[in-house]
């Protein structure tokens, strides 16, 4: 086995009386899908965001890529390669597609005070945006704005975003929400090629997608892991089929 | 030791009357979410309103209740005709469409009531000095504006905690859309907040009015100070107001009057006198700027 | 994009073309109001990359107008008392030498927006706009009482400071002065405004979320902007000066912000031309209303108000039809 | 720039002027203050100068007026004078109240080969090196009244007092003024901000200096308030100050609280001389209303204009400036002449505020100094 890309220690992060983070360790490894699933308001957006960086965790450590990245800021994480989407799509709705990808490429580059060349002439920018927006399905978009795109292709757009950081791994926060079933089915696609590009810590409520993708299952349940195993093990875990499966069925 | 117990007295009734100013503003921006600098032109109303009044009827009591309805009546005229529609609006758009708003007041009450100033004459009972125990003579008008003012926060506090109305103030504080999936009659809740925001400003105007003089342009530099007074405190937060208000207030009188001495016992009197008064003006602001670097939502404000 | 291109080609030629064509006609003092419209304009070019484009609402830009000025005013006082104005650490003399005294003050205004900026973006919202506000009167209050530059009096330099090759008291080639820095910073503008840096620095306002998760911190972004912000105000600042050859505390105070606020808005926020539209738009109502009316601030008042409420892209944006362009 | 008019100096004029008036006219352009809390003294500048020009009939008719309302604010004030002087194309001009303005035009307008008349507004950098032999102050110059408090406070034998001024260079140069003729203690200097409105920490200050007197210089609407907010303290000790803040556009405002003040004037209006006399009872006939210090101020400037007009041609500099120096005019003050750097050289009043009827106003009491010319003078090399 490899080393993990992204390993949590004992997080722990509490708002007042309410514990939303409650001693999760959990690792990502190379090349594979990690689906976190669990119950509204289990705590899944807060990880997410003490893993992002967005917010510090009130106890624990996070290994990205054995370097322990607890001390480094929202920017910094995206820099080294931690790409994530978020629940509601969030793009730059004035921008194009292509000026959002080339966003993300000079943020990815470190580099965003260039003040002087234009960033339309400015291959370094051009050239990896136009390929992560053909990588992402969105050939022939690159001149539309991000606002009017449609809901499906949004996401896209934040994918092809998220590749143009180099990722060393993804968090996806329910890409699958709001989308339609035919496009459900294509982004399913999109994200296992993904993959082969960089492991995936996914959030995802569709279990359809969570089940055909994820190679292992965390169960987030009141801020604990209550399970990890492979998509069989996790099926048969009976303290899953009672508190969240169960429900859900 | 009287004088600076004098002194004292002065910054809390600057504090109080900074107070009337920055509860109206604070309530409105904690309520709807709007800044509005259009504020100062309330104050300005009623002070003119209490002016216009006075003199017609010979009654200064007459022309005090007249501040606080033509205050509230602008205030709600305003926030049918344009407020509300700014709501939804950004910021920008916010001080902008307000800013207009004070051109068109200042210019508008100057074409009324021309540009000179206008004096208010305090009846017998109100003006001259009374002795305080401890020997301290103080002008009995500032001890009123001290009591008006303690007495609107008493009475900000009941309706707040104690009314229905309040509960719906917290309310709209705490979730916008909530109150109105709870059956409230938001647009008139909000006229009624704004309304009672210009009263109280009016009432404001009128009483500074009283010992100053009525002027064009009278509400702009309270209006700054209303704002510094409610970002310290923390926008949206009455409690903020009142501490927010007496700081300032405390800060800008004792500054006044202790700098320039304190700095005499370093350097030469009359450079201290200088460099003391320079100094003191800038003083709120200074304090602001540290607390708001300390504490960027202010120091009771909920949201940063 | 190519309309809006012609519309800035269009404004910035209709005022070249009021000056020359007033001059021609021999009305100096129309040669004075372009001139004027030029320098708001550029004070109203510069808020606009903060505002416009960074979506930093400034409530103090009065300060950088204030502080371009006061530098100004401060070396040609000394120019003319042969005073040096430091003699520690080091010595600094006066000058009247334009080419000499606008570095100075962009690099004054660019310090203080540095600082200022520093402090005033550990905030968001009405936070900042009252920060800035507040700071800006802080220097307000300062130049009120501090009596070595005159104080509330403000301070007077007779002569207006001289430029190579040119007579600066000729109101053409004055004019000529302020005009071509405006397009240079306009042109400044257009270029930054499409770079990389422009890039983030649109995103971070539109999206500060996002931005930060592609790897850019908003904050160096926005603080950059704001800096160059302050120098190209604090430019207009200088310029200002010496078309009065005088500065005085009025120029710190915060209708001044307001005022430069309300070029940006009229013309169009976010729009290359719209704050030289808005400033020319203003000095025009200013004069044709105010002689009309005594009480023209009324009625700008209310065309300020239609704006903000029905025609939110400014007057740009009504020409183009769009609310404000990125 | 709101009020913007153009006045004639009188309506018969108006068919002459076209023509006729043209060669020998003289065009003013006239800076003022005419809104905003500092509107009542530009009012009074402006009516005393256009009732001049009316009493001088056909002669005041040859003054073509522009007036501009400079809104207390310099930066105003100088894009006016700009106007005036490329657009009007004015020979002279004169008007401003406040000397921050009057420092902000002046040099400028001079430098530009204008004369500048001051009707009130003389701060102590134009008349002593930064003096020019085009700028006339017809009033005073800036220290002579607060100069004048301090010699009378001597001699009223004052001993320990209190003195306070905004914190502004006619406010710093008004308490040095006082200073240099006062011979008793100074218990305590304070400066207040420029258009400060409460002066409740001052008050408090004066009540526990120990002093026997106070000297305040506050122009304006800051001298109202404080006038005001002193009455209600009960601090109760007597009062001297510059005619300023007891000049009758403001006695009304104050009210009895200023009864008894004393205060320092070149003018009063019970001044006994003719011109005076023509001047008050022309004042109150045209206006109704008795006229204040900033008003016979601009009537003199304007008796002066029009004396100067009738010996020389605008258009020759050299002599306009003469004739100007001359100043063989009927001054209200009666007595009345320029010193080497153009201030003039008078006597200079006590004034007791009293109750006339139902009026309050001014009563001279006594001569505070004579033929008093000013500090600044003798480094006027121009």
């Amino acid at each position: 086995m490899h080393e993990p890309i992204l390993e949590l220690t004992g997080l722990r992060k509490s708002f007042g009386a309410l514990v939303a983070t409650d001693d999760v360790s959990l690792t990502l490894r190379p090349g594979e899908i990690h689906a976190l699933i669990g119950p509204n308001g289990a705590g899944k957006s807060t990880l997410i965001r003490q893993i992002t960086g967005e917010i510090r965790p009130d106890q624990g450590s996070i290994r990205f890529e054995g370097q322990v990245i607890d001390g480094l800021d929202a920017a910094a994480r995206a820099r080294l390669g931690l790409a994530r989407s978020f629940q509601v799509s969030s793009v730059i709705p004035d921008f194009t597609v292509l000026q959002n990808v080339m966003l993300a490429v000079a943020g990815a580059s470190g580099n965003a005070f260039g003040l002087l060349r234009p960033a339309l002439s400015d291959h370094r920018l051009t050239e990896p945006a136009a390929f992560h927006i053909e990588q992402a399905g969105l050939s022939g978009r690159a001149g539309v704005k991000a606002a009017e795109l449609a809901h499906g292709e949004r996401r896209k757009l934040e994918i092809a975003m998220a590749l143009a950081l180099r990722p060393r791994a993804f968090l996806l926060d329910e890409p699958m929400a709001g989308m339609g079933l035919e496009g459900g089915r294509q982004l399913t696609a999109i994200l296992s090629d993904l993959r082969t590009e960089a492991p995936i810590l996914l959030v995802e409520h569709d279990m359809d997608a969570v089940f055909a993708l994820a190679d292992r299952i965390s169960v987030l349940v009141y801020g604990r892991i209550i399970a990890t195993g492979t998509v069989d093990e996790i099926r048969a875990n009976p303290e899953v089929r009672r508190s969240y499966l169960g429900e859900a069925a | 030791m009287l004088l600076l117990a004098e002194q004292a007295l002065n910054g809390l009734q600057y504090g109080m009357m900074l107070f009337l100013m920055a509860a109206g503003l604070t309530l409105v921006f904690g309520v709807m979410g709007l800044i509005n600098l259009a504020h100062g032109s309330l104050y300005m109303i009623g002070a003119f309103a209490c002016a216009a009044v006075a003199a017609a009827t010979g009654s200064f009591w007459l022309g005090m209740a007249a501040s606080l309805a033509a205050a509230a009546a602008a205030g709600a005229v305003v926030e049918m005709a344009v407020i509300r529609r700014l709501y939804a609006r950004d910021h920008l758009d916010q001080v902008l469409a307000t800013f207009a708003l004070i051109l068109f007041f200042s210019e508008g009450t100057r074409w009324v009531f021309g540009s000179f100033p206008l004096y208010l004459t305090l009846p017998s009972a109100l003006s001259g000095a009374v002795t305080l125990p401890g020997g301290l003579q103080y002008p009995v008008f500032r001890l009123v504006i001290i009591a008006v003012g303690a007495a609107v926060a008493l009475g900000l506090w009941l309706l707040i905690t104690r009314t229905r109305l309040g509960i719906r103030i917290r309310a709209g504080e705490a979730d916008r859309e909530m109150i109105g999936a709870l059956g409230v009659d938001i647009a008139r809740l909000y006229t009624i907040v704004f309304a009672l925001g210009a009263a109280l400003a009016g009432l404001a105007g009128a009483l500074v009015g009283s010992i100053q003089s009525v002027q064009v342009g009278m509400g702009e530099p309270v209006l700054i100070l209303a704002f510094v007074v409610i970002v310290i405190g923390g926008i949206g937060s009455v409690k903020g107001a009142l501490v927010g208000a007496l700081l300032v207030g405390m800060t800008d009188t004792l500054g006044k009057a202790l700098l320039p001495g304190l700095l005499a016992t370093v350097m030469d009197p009359s450079s201290a006198n200088t460099i003391g008064s320079a100094l003191a003006s800038m003083m709120i602001y200074i304090l602001m700027a540290v607390i708001l670097i300390a504490r960027p939502q202010g120091l009771y404000g909920a949201r940063a | 994009m190519r309309r809006d291109m012609t519309i800035n080609l269009v404004i910035f030629g209709l005022l070249v073309a009021t000056a020359i064509g007033a001059h021609l006609m021999g009305e100096g003092f129309t040669v004075t109001l372009a001139t004027k419209a030029a320098i708001f304009g550029l004070a109203g070019v510069g808020l606009n990359l903060a505002l416009g484009y960074g979506g930093l609402v400034s409530f103090g830009h009065a300060a950088f107008f204030g502080i371009g000025g006061y530098v100004t005013g401060i070396f040609a006082s000394h120019a003319a008392s042969g005073q040096p104005i430091l003699t520690l650490p080091f010595t600094l003399a006066g000058s009247n030498e334009m080419l000499g005294i606008w570095p100075m003050a962009m690099v004054a205004a660019g310090l203080a927006a540095l600082v200022i900026g520093a402090l005033s973006l550990r905030t968001t919202g009405v936070y900042f706009i009252m920060v800035t506000l507040a700071f800006a009167q802080m220097l307000f209050y300062f130049a009120i009482s501090w009596p070595r530059y005159g104080g509330e009096d403000g301070l007077s330099f007779y002569v207006r400071n001289t430029f190579p090759g040119l007579n600066t008291f000729d109101p053409i080639q004055y004019f000529a002065i302020c005009a071509t820095l405006l397009g240079l910073a306009l042109l400044f503008t257009a270029v930054v405004t499409q770079s990389r840096f422009g890039l983030a620095l649109q995103a971070a306002r539109q999206n500060s979320q996002r931005t930060v998760a592609v790897g850019i911190r908003p904050y160096g972004i926005r603080l950059t902007a704001f800096v160059l912000s302050g120098m190209i105000v604090g430019l207009a600042g200088a310029l200002y000066a010496d078309l009065n050859r005088f500065v005085s505390p009025a120029m710190l105070s915060w209708h001044m912000s307001g005022e430069i606020m309300v070029f940006v808005i009229l013309g169009g926020v976010g729009r290359l031309c719209g704050p030289v539209a808005g400033a020319a738009i203003f000095i025009l109502l200013e004069h044709l209303l105010g002689g009309v009316s005594d009480y023209w601030q009324a009625l700008l008042g209310l065309l300020l108000l239609a704006i903000v409420l029905f025609a939110p892209g400014g007057l740009i944006g009504i020409v183009t039809g769009s609310r404000r362009h990125a | 720039m709101n009020l913007k008019s153009v006045l004639m100096g009188g309506i018969a004029a108006l068919a002459l002027a076209v023509g006729a008036a043209e060669a020998e006219g003289v065009k003013v352009g006239m800076i003022t203050t005419l809104s905003g809390g500092g509107a009542g003294l530009g009012v009074d500048t402006r009516d005393g100068f256009l009732l001049a020009l009316k009493q001088a009939g056909d002669a005041g008719a040859a003054v073509e007026l522009v007036i501009e309302d400079d809104q207390q604010k310099p930066d105003i004030a100088v894009q006016i004078a700009d106007k005036m002087i490329q657009s009007d194309n004015v020979d002279v001009l004169t008007g401003i109240v406040w000397s921050n303005l009057a420092m902000a035009v002046v040099p400028a307008a001079v430098a530009q080969n204008r004369f500048y008349l001051s009707t009130n507004a003389a701060p102590s950098a134009l008349a002593g090196a930064g003096c020019h032999p085009k700028y006339f102050s017809v009033s005073y110059q800036n220290d002579n009244l607060h100069e004048a408090a301090g010699a009378y406070a001597s001699e009223a034998g004052i001993g320990k007092i209190f003195i306070m001024a905004p914190n502004y260079p006619a406010g710093q140069d008004s308490l040095a003024g006082f200073k240099r003729f006062f011979k008793g203690e100074v218990v305590n200097e304070v400066y207040t901000q420029v258009g400060q409105t409460d002066y409740a920490a001052e008050i408090a200050q004066i009540r526990a200096s120990g002093a026997d007197a106070v000297f305040f210089f506050l122009p304006g609407g800051m001298g109202i308030a404080f006038m005001k907010q002193y009455a209600e303290s009960g601090v109760g000790l007597p009062l001297v100050g510059p005619a300023f803040s007891f000049s009758q556009d403001i006695l009304p405002a104050v009210g009895d609280a200023a009864l008894g003040v004393k205060n320092t004037a070149q003018w009063s209006k019970d001044l006994d001389n003719a011109a005076n006399k023509a001047f008050v009872e022309g004042f109150q006939a045209e206006y109704g209303r008795l006229p204040s210090l900033y008003a016979a101020q601009a009537y003199d400037t304007a008796n002066l204009l029009l004396s100067a007009m009738a010996k020389a041609d605008v258009a020759d500099a050299d002599a306009f400036a003469g004739a100007l120096n001359a100043a063989e005019f009927d001054s209200v003050r009666g007595k009345f002449r320029f010193g080497p750097n153009r201030h003039p050289i008078q006597d200079i009043y006590i004034r007791e505020v009293v109750k006339e009827g139902d009026v309050l106003t001014n009563r001279i009491i006594g001569v505070a100094m004579t033929d008093r010319g000013d500090a600044y003078a003798d480094q006027c090399q121009n």
